[in-house]
């Protein structure tokens, strides 16, 4: 009986205590009409011996590629110490940290996140995580609906943030019966369209979010945004891949007064591609808004002997505590890829976070020049960009990338299924993994696929 | 000592800058660069190594002590699910490669699919939300989206037990529903008149959790389904506890339109102090079009993602890509060296450990909540006696067990039972670690009439304190350099 | 400074507090003509992020294999947690346990780890582990040459030893003038040839070594072996894969006393063939012979508050204690492969162990099965084997051996550098991590092999 | 607890057990079989893991504690050099699998023999020693085996300074020498004269340790070894304290014949709680042709180990198959880690923080040994005059230590100072640990002035108090079940 360690003994004394004769008679109160006949469909248990063979098979079936896709996943080094410390057991399999006086390890960890992050964004609090990026954004809007109740319920989304993370907007914030207006983009720069934004009123939305850099790796003038939607009244949402933050202007020194909430995905700090998951949402506003926070917050208390120790709090937002009144429905969250993230951040440290940012950009300089010398490759738009950047190709995206594929390389990310507008573009990423001559034999294979 | 304080400019881990020289920035205008220092730590690998991993023996865990917490399913997490899931083709996989790049990657998916429709006994399943709580706010959204689609708009209520998890009315909350109470009775089972009183057509739908937070399998189940039903309203079953029936009913069996699974609670995956979780979905056939999106499929091609191509109904998307994936291919680990025997051996097991334990507890003078009822695989216990005769709470019986070397159980919740524990051994704790948790429990009860002020001060052995959480919530020292006001 | 903590400040008011002006004036006592320019050879210092792409370029050059080698190194399923466990900081980065008080985790492991090998062997007492099963052996020779300074300085050892192990003891006991004497094999059996124990005469040596299973693969007749060796008086010392002894009578069942010492490599308990190493020497023996012990050991004690405890003890033996007169010169050994080879015993336990010998054994004889259906292929020896076995094949090793590469299996071992005498033999292996289906393909490739 | 009293029969770890039906043993004789049942324990995955887990937090480890062991080198191992010795494709790599399959795993271990060369000045390494002990045992077999082809068999001595490390004599005595001592003059330095006095024709070689185990650099260095080579014999340069002068000055120019390195303390392997160790071993030209195999080569087919048929009279084997080979990897990633320049670094900053330690214990009150001279990565401090004062010794602040949450030092070696402790901080510390160190140092000296019967009692904080080791080796209780007579 793989994970249960009774024997027989035990089982014959255990219900001889309980006083039945059968761990069926334990099961005395289901209604007896809802018995059923074993799980015929499910395959007979495997040992660990056969899974690791088999799971081993599949994984050298899938390969190992050398990629140039970003769009908001991004396979960046990770220091050999992240996941194997935050394998340890006592982070690995620690429940959420109810029990303070037996949890400060993660409670500590989690206020160093925190901190981390409230700096990172440049905004003064921090929440302990939220599922990914684009419910992290989804929260965002939220608070700000909560937070503005005279503003319309409306939020404004430009049509340049990621397309997945507009649709899983859409599905939560249409539950509340809140309009999502996507703003046009520029199409010669890529980014958000002054014009379109001309034509939204003040008072006439809540929101307004800004993805720094973009989807399509351009950087917005976020603080002439900022700006705008502040002298709208409304409150302004940053969306940003905190690696940039690094290098690049974070919401809390967007204009003068800042942006008012920051969120995003942390996956780039320590968190591994793995499919699509288990990413990081990130969430960070002033102060004035902290109680309309979803999710976790631990805060820094003593004891009964005055020492400092780590406990959560502001649990009066949350969904244990207020039940339908809460600030969202979140309760377990992702603790382990904060675990990871923040002995990441530590490992890395602050200038080796902006060291790997620079090459990040560098990486995507140098390929830059190297495809201005492919025939028919051009950038497709004309904006400052942060390690990811838009190619108009002469030849349907897929053909090419299928090509590529060919030589081991997955090339990019097709845009035309989200923004048939504009015709052969793809989108192309590289981080600090990328050597010099991955860049040479992304430019050999993107010629070879455009000339075959 | 937090990692900032051992921070000093220019120290840092050089192994870890990138070497090679670089482009600058200077393509980018000094407008849209960082002014400000960011304070990250800047340490040596040494100092955060040991940082961080004394700071994780500051934890209890399932990996180093008896963790009773109910409705938390603190049961084993094998460790081959871990490093399976973490070969380096499957972290290295980038969700948007294309899908004949990583079919080892979706196979498993797709099987893990098709088991959890087995063991629930729902027609489809979608693994995308990310925990439980997304699972019951994808199975709301379809509720709202299967009215929706049969232009029944004025089913604004969802019906939820007093005794739910706060879960279940902040999610109503979060899809727009006004939230309705049912009360429970006497016996711990949701009380069928009331529920009857209560709906109408205005309901929704019924959010129930079975077995119950109670630690009791609602006999009426039935029943509360049909009323719901027969209202015009759907039904959903809050699976947190589906480790007390698995592989011996089905919430499908019972007639429920749409079910969440915890895949970290019945399928083992780890908990990492506070998720990341998975809380797939399977649904009745009437709500298949809605099901969130991406499903994976197959056809003749492999296997591939479904999107709003093939499921133009569908709620939409939950995530960004593919909800925490890889906790996926751990439950898919898990499911398959259980496999089909392992299934039920689980309920019985959980069930056995949970039934013995409160006979035990009972033996050593605890009151059950439930003395008439079974426990399912876990039970409540409440001390209201207890705090009458000596003044000692369940929250000081719950810092007194972590001295003992014991995670507490779940205190405070549900909340109609006073001063209540709720209990959870889980079906992978030996009968001897059941019995040494019945011997710290006796013990505590003696102190607590020899010497009750000696527990309001409890814990007493770890590395702090009673911790004050009034002052952390008035004074709010959120962030390190930001000390409260 | 990769790993190097210091900032220039602290450089500067740490050189103040010695009292000097730079570090170079701390190497004042290194005479001055022994300076020389840097290391120009040397490559600059890469980062790890360089370092993992180039390991991990050099790893997939290297491949995966489908492995039917063992001849002492010997492929197992090792649980996911034993490695996970045995990673541990705590365990990975401590010293040898000589502060017993901040040791008592490795300590208590390695008691466990004698407890279990001294009843795997079903004798008193082991030691905490030997460099790897060749030295062991050399050790335990060394040991009955001391415990009968009576007999010759002349030990036996078969020549269906592993040949390394032989070669290892020749480096290790020709030190010490002490003679090696090879006893030849029965052609037939590949058993050690009685007739040739004959001619060894009483006290004409101090000790004997018997290998179950040899080196064929080959059960010997240890009862028989032990018998005789004890009747010359001499000491027996059993070499042993010790997952054998899950299922074979180990060396304290043999004859009626059992032999005295045991020893061998226990790299089939969790710990991974890795090019030859790290493996784990083990060394058991009777009571009587403890003080004769090279190595660690643990025992069990109390401290001040009468609390069991446990303590490195008998140090007497030892060479920080004896110096030159210690039982070997041994000090750092295996004690993290101890530490995964105890965790190892623990997971799979007393039924997981006999079953993963059974299973080993019965992939060997399935082997066996289908390989009778090939042409030319027969078993060398007409004796029991234990999960290895002698093929003769019908063209020389190596030209099937590159075949057999060519469909991705690693075939076998060669013997012709080892057994000329034995023409065209190969040593093939099947462990647990063999499938049904690996058998067939390894029929197949044979087959194919020699056909082409 | 002992793992074996987890244990109950039928209990065990089924993920573990083997599925597939399999043949018997009805092929082997059933006088071939075993009888007896193995004292194996029987645990479920859970209580194997939680056992070991909880085993290894009552360990100090360098990933928890300031770790100053003197002689040890308790330095950071990097992770990354585990992570990539652990490449699924390294660990399943067989040693005698056709060394085609293995270019990559060989071509490591031959930069690896390259990158020791040049540190050390050698012509030529061997890796193929298995921790610092075997090492010495590869060079003095080869002193042996230099006279012998030379046919001086007359040379059955080998010198050893009296504070040179235990195995240094025990190797001398494996390899069949007789060892004969010098003594250490009051400066830390081999007397000279004593040595020219100890020479003659039966001097096989000199094993020497530089920097000595004193914590000094041999100043007559030179002389040393000439000393020797005049009489006839070869030098053996014991480089377990390669750490204090990596990169700045090497023992091949010294003019030695042979040295071996431990890879466990200069090149930060693990330590591994007693191993597992190398003892990689370079050698001066005269003593290439008997290096151990085996050696790997390098010509125009790649990659290959080169055996006895290359090197004739090599020495021979010393290991079954490649000694540590995983070690070798770990040595070699940190190696390259490191590079040129980094390589330096190592001595530089391990000799500023020895220094820097001695002179702020000298501040705080405690003796250096020889306060004459330059620490060198380490030094020994005499707690002489402090028994003498309060009876309290150098066990006892060891042990205190503990309590105050820093490893303690090695403790009474080398055996000519009376009362000592050897302090090695290593590089990889920073200064706010050894400012941290010194207060607990002064701290206990207090201690001691004003309860010195307190410290006779430490540790008091761990988890267990201080053992009898009298009773250990009295009574030895060495095996479960085998209780003392
Ligand atoms: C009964 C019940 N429902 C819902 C949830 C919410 O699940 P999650 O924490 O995964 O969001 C939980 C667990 O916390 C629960 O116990
Ligand atoms: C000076 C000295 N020589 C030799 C050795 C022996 O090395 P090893 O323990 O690796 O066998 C050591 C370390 O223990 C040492 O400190």
């Amino acid at each position: 009986m793989p994970f249960i360690p009774h024997t027989a003994d035990d089982v014959a004394q255990m219900l001889a205590s309980i006083g039945v004769r059968s761990i069926d008679d334990l099961f005395d109160e289901v209604p007896a009409e809802l018995g059923f006949d074993g799980l015929p469909q499910l395959a007979p248990g495997a040992s660990e011996l056969e899974l690791t063979r088999l799971m081993e098979e599949r994984a050298s079936g899938d390969g190992r590629w050398l990629n140039f896709i970003g769009a908001g996943a991004y396979e960046h080094h990770i220091p050999a110490a992240v996941w194997q410390l935050a394998g340890r057991g006592e982070f690995y399999t620690a429940y959420t940290p109810y029990q303070a006086e037996a949890s400060q390890g993660t409670l500590q960890l989690l206020y160093e996140w925190q901190s981390m992050m409230a700096s990172l964004t440049a905004l003064d609090v921090s929440n302990a995580s939220l599922y990914d990026g684009a419910t992290a954004l989804a929260e965002a809007l939220l608070m700000a609906v909560r937070a503005l109740p005279q503003a319309a319920r409306r939020v404004l989304v430009p049509r340049n943030l990621h397309p997945f993370y507009r649709a899983t907007l859409k599905t939560v914030l249409h539950q509340q019966a809140i309009d999502v207006v996507e703003i046009a983009f520029d199409r010669a720069t890529g980014r958000i369209d002054p014009a379109a934004l001309e034509s939204q009123g003040a008072g006439g939305f809540a929101a307004l979010a800004i993805n720094q850099p973009n989807f399509f790796g351009v950087l917005e003038d976020a603080s002439a945004v900022t700006d705008w939607a502040h002298g709208q009244g409304a409150l302004v949402v940053g969306v940003c891949n905190p690696l940039a933050m690094a290098v690049i202007a974070p919401p809390g020194e967007w204009a003068e007064d800042g942006a008012d909430v920051a969120c995003g995905d942390a996956q780039p700090f320590g968190i591994p591609l793995s499919g699509g998951g288990p990413y990081l949402g990130y969430l960070t506003c002033r102060s004035a808004l902290v109680r309309q926070m979803p999710g976790r917050i631990v805060g820094r208390t003593v004891d009964l002997d005055g020492r400092s120790g780590f406990a959560l709090t502001l649990q009066a937002r949350e969904q244990h505590i207020r039940r339908s009144k809460a600030t969202s429905n979140i309760c377990t969250n992702q603790g382990l890829m904060v675990t990871a993230a923040t002995i990441h951040l530590a490992l890395i440290g602050r200038q080796g976070l902006e060291r790997v940012a620079m090459q990040c950009h560098s990486r995507s300089r140098e390929l830059g020049a190297l495809l201005a010398q492919v025939p028919g490759v051009a950038p497709l738009f004309d904006a400052p960009v942060f390690h990811e950047t838009v190619l108009r190709l002469p030849l349907p995206v897929p053909q090419v990338l299928g090509r590529m594929r060919g030589e081991g390389i997955l090339g990019g990310l097709d845009l035309a299924p989200f923004y048939p507008e504009l015709g052969h573009a793809m989108l192309v990423c590289t981080t600090e993994t990328r050597t010099a001559d991955d860049l040479q034999r992304y430019a050999r294979a993107l010629q070879a696929a455009l000339e075959s | 000592m937090l990692i900032f304080e051992l921070s000093r400019p220019q120290r840092g881990n050089h192994a870890q800058f990138v070497a090679e020289p670089f482009l600058g920035l200077d393509d980018i205008p000094p407008a849209l660069r960082r002014r400000g220092t960011p304070a990250l730590p800047e340490v040596s690998e040494l100092d955060a190594v040991r940082h961080y991993t004394r700071l994780s023996q500051r934890n209890f865990s399932i990996d180093t002590h008896f963790y009773p917490l109910g409705s938390c399913t603190m049961k084993y997490n094998p460790r081959a699910c871990n490093s399976l899931a973490m070969l380096p083709q499957y972290l290295a996989r980038h969700p948007l490669a294309d899908p004949a790049t990583g079919q080892g990657f979706l196979s498993c998916l797709y099987e893990l699919q098709e088991i959890l429709k087995e063991v629930t006994g729902m027609a489809g399943v979608s693994l995308t939300p990310m925990a439980g709580a997304q699972g019951e706010f994808a199975g709301v959204a379809m509720i709202r989206a299967y009215h929706a689609a049969r232009g029944d708009t004025a089913r604004t209520e969802i019906i939820v037990p007093d005794a739910a998890h706060g879960t279940n009315p902040a999610t109503a909350t979060m899809c727009g529903f006004k939230v309705r109470e049912v009360p429970t009775g006497p016996d711990g089972d949701v009380d069928v008149e009331a529920l009857r009183a209560a709906v109408g057509p205005q309901t929704a739908g019924l959010m129930l959790t079975n077995p119950s937070t109670l630690g009791v399998f609602e006999r009426p189940i039935r029943e509360l389904q049909r009323v719901v039903h027969e209202a015009g309203g759907l039904s959903y079953y809050d699976g947190a506890n589906l480790n007390a029936i698995l592989g011996r009913v089905r919430p499908g069996d019972m007639g429920f339109d749409v079910i969440h699974v915890n895949l970290h609670k019945t399928f083992s995956t780890p908990h990492g102090g506070g998720g990341p979780g998975s809380g797939a979905v399977g649904v009745a056939p009437r709500l298949l079009p809605f099901l969130p999106i991406p499903v994976v499929g197959r056809d003749e091609n492999g296997y591939r993602w479904l999107t709003e191509a093939d499921l133009p109904q569908s709620i939409g998307r939950l995530s960004a890509f593919m909800g925490n994936a890889g906790i996926l291919l751990r439950a898919w680990v898990y499911a398959r060296m259980l496999g089909r025997e392992g299934m039920r051996r689980v309920a019985d097991y959980a069930t056995l450990n949970a039934n013995y334990l409160m006979a035990e507890l009972a033996r050593a003078g605890f009151d059950p909540a439930f003395p008439a009822r079974r426990a399912t695989h876990e039970f409540v216990v409440s001390l209201k006696a207890l705090k009458a005769q000596t003044g000692v709470t369940a929250m000081d019986v719950a810092k007194r067990l972590l001295d003992k070397g014991f995670h507490a159980p779940t205190t405070y919740f549900p909340l109609l039972v006073p001063e209540c524990l709720l209990i959870e051994p889980t079906e992978t704790e030996s009968r001897e670690t059941l019995d040494a948790f019945v011997r710290a429990m006796a013990e505590i009860l003696e102190e607590a009439r020899a010497a009750p002020e000696m527990l309001k001060a409890a814990p007493y052995t770890l590395p702090v304190r009673r911790l004050d959480d009034v002052r952390a919530a008035r004074q709010p020292d959120l962030a390190w350099g930001s000390a409260p006001g």
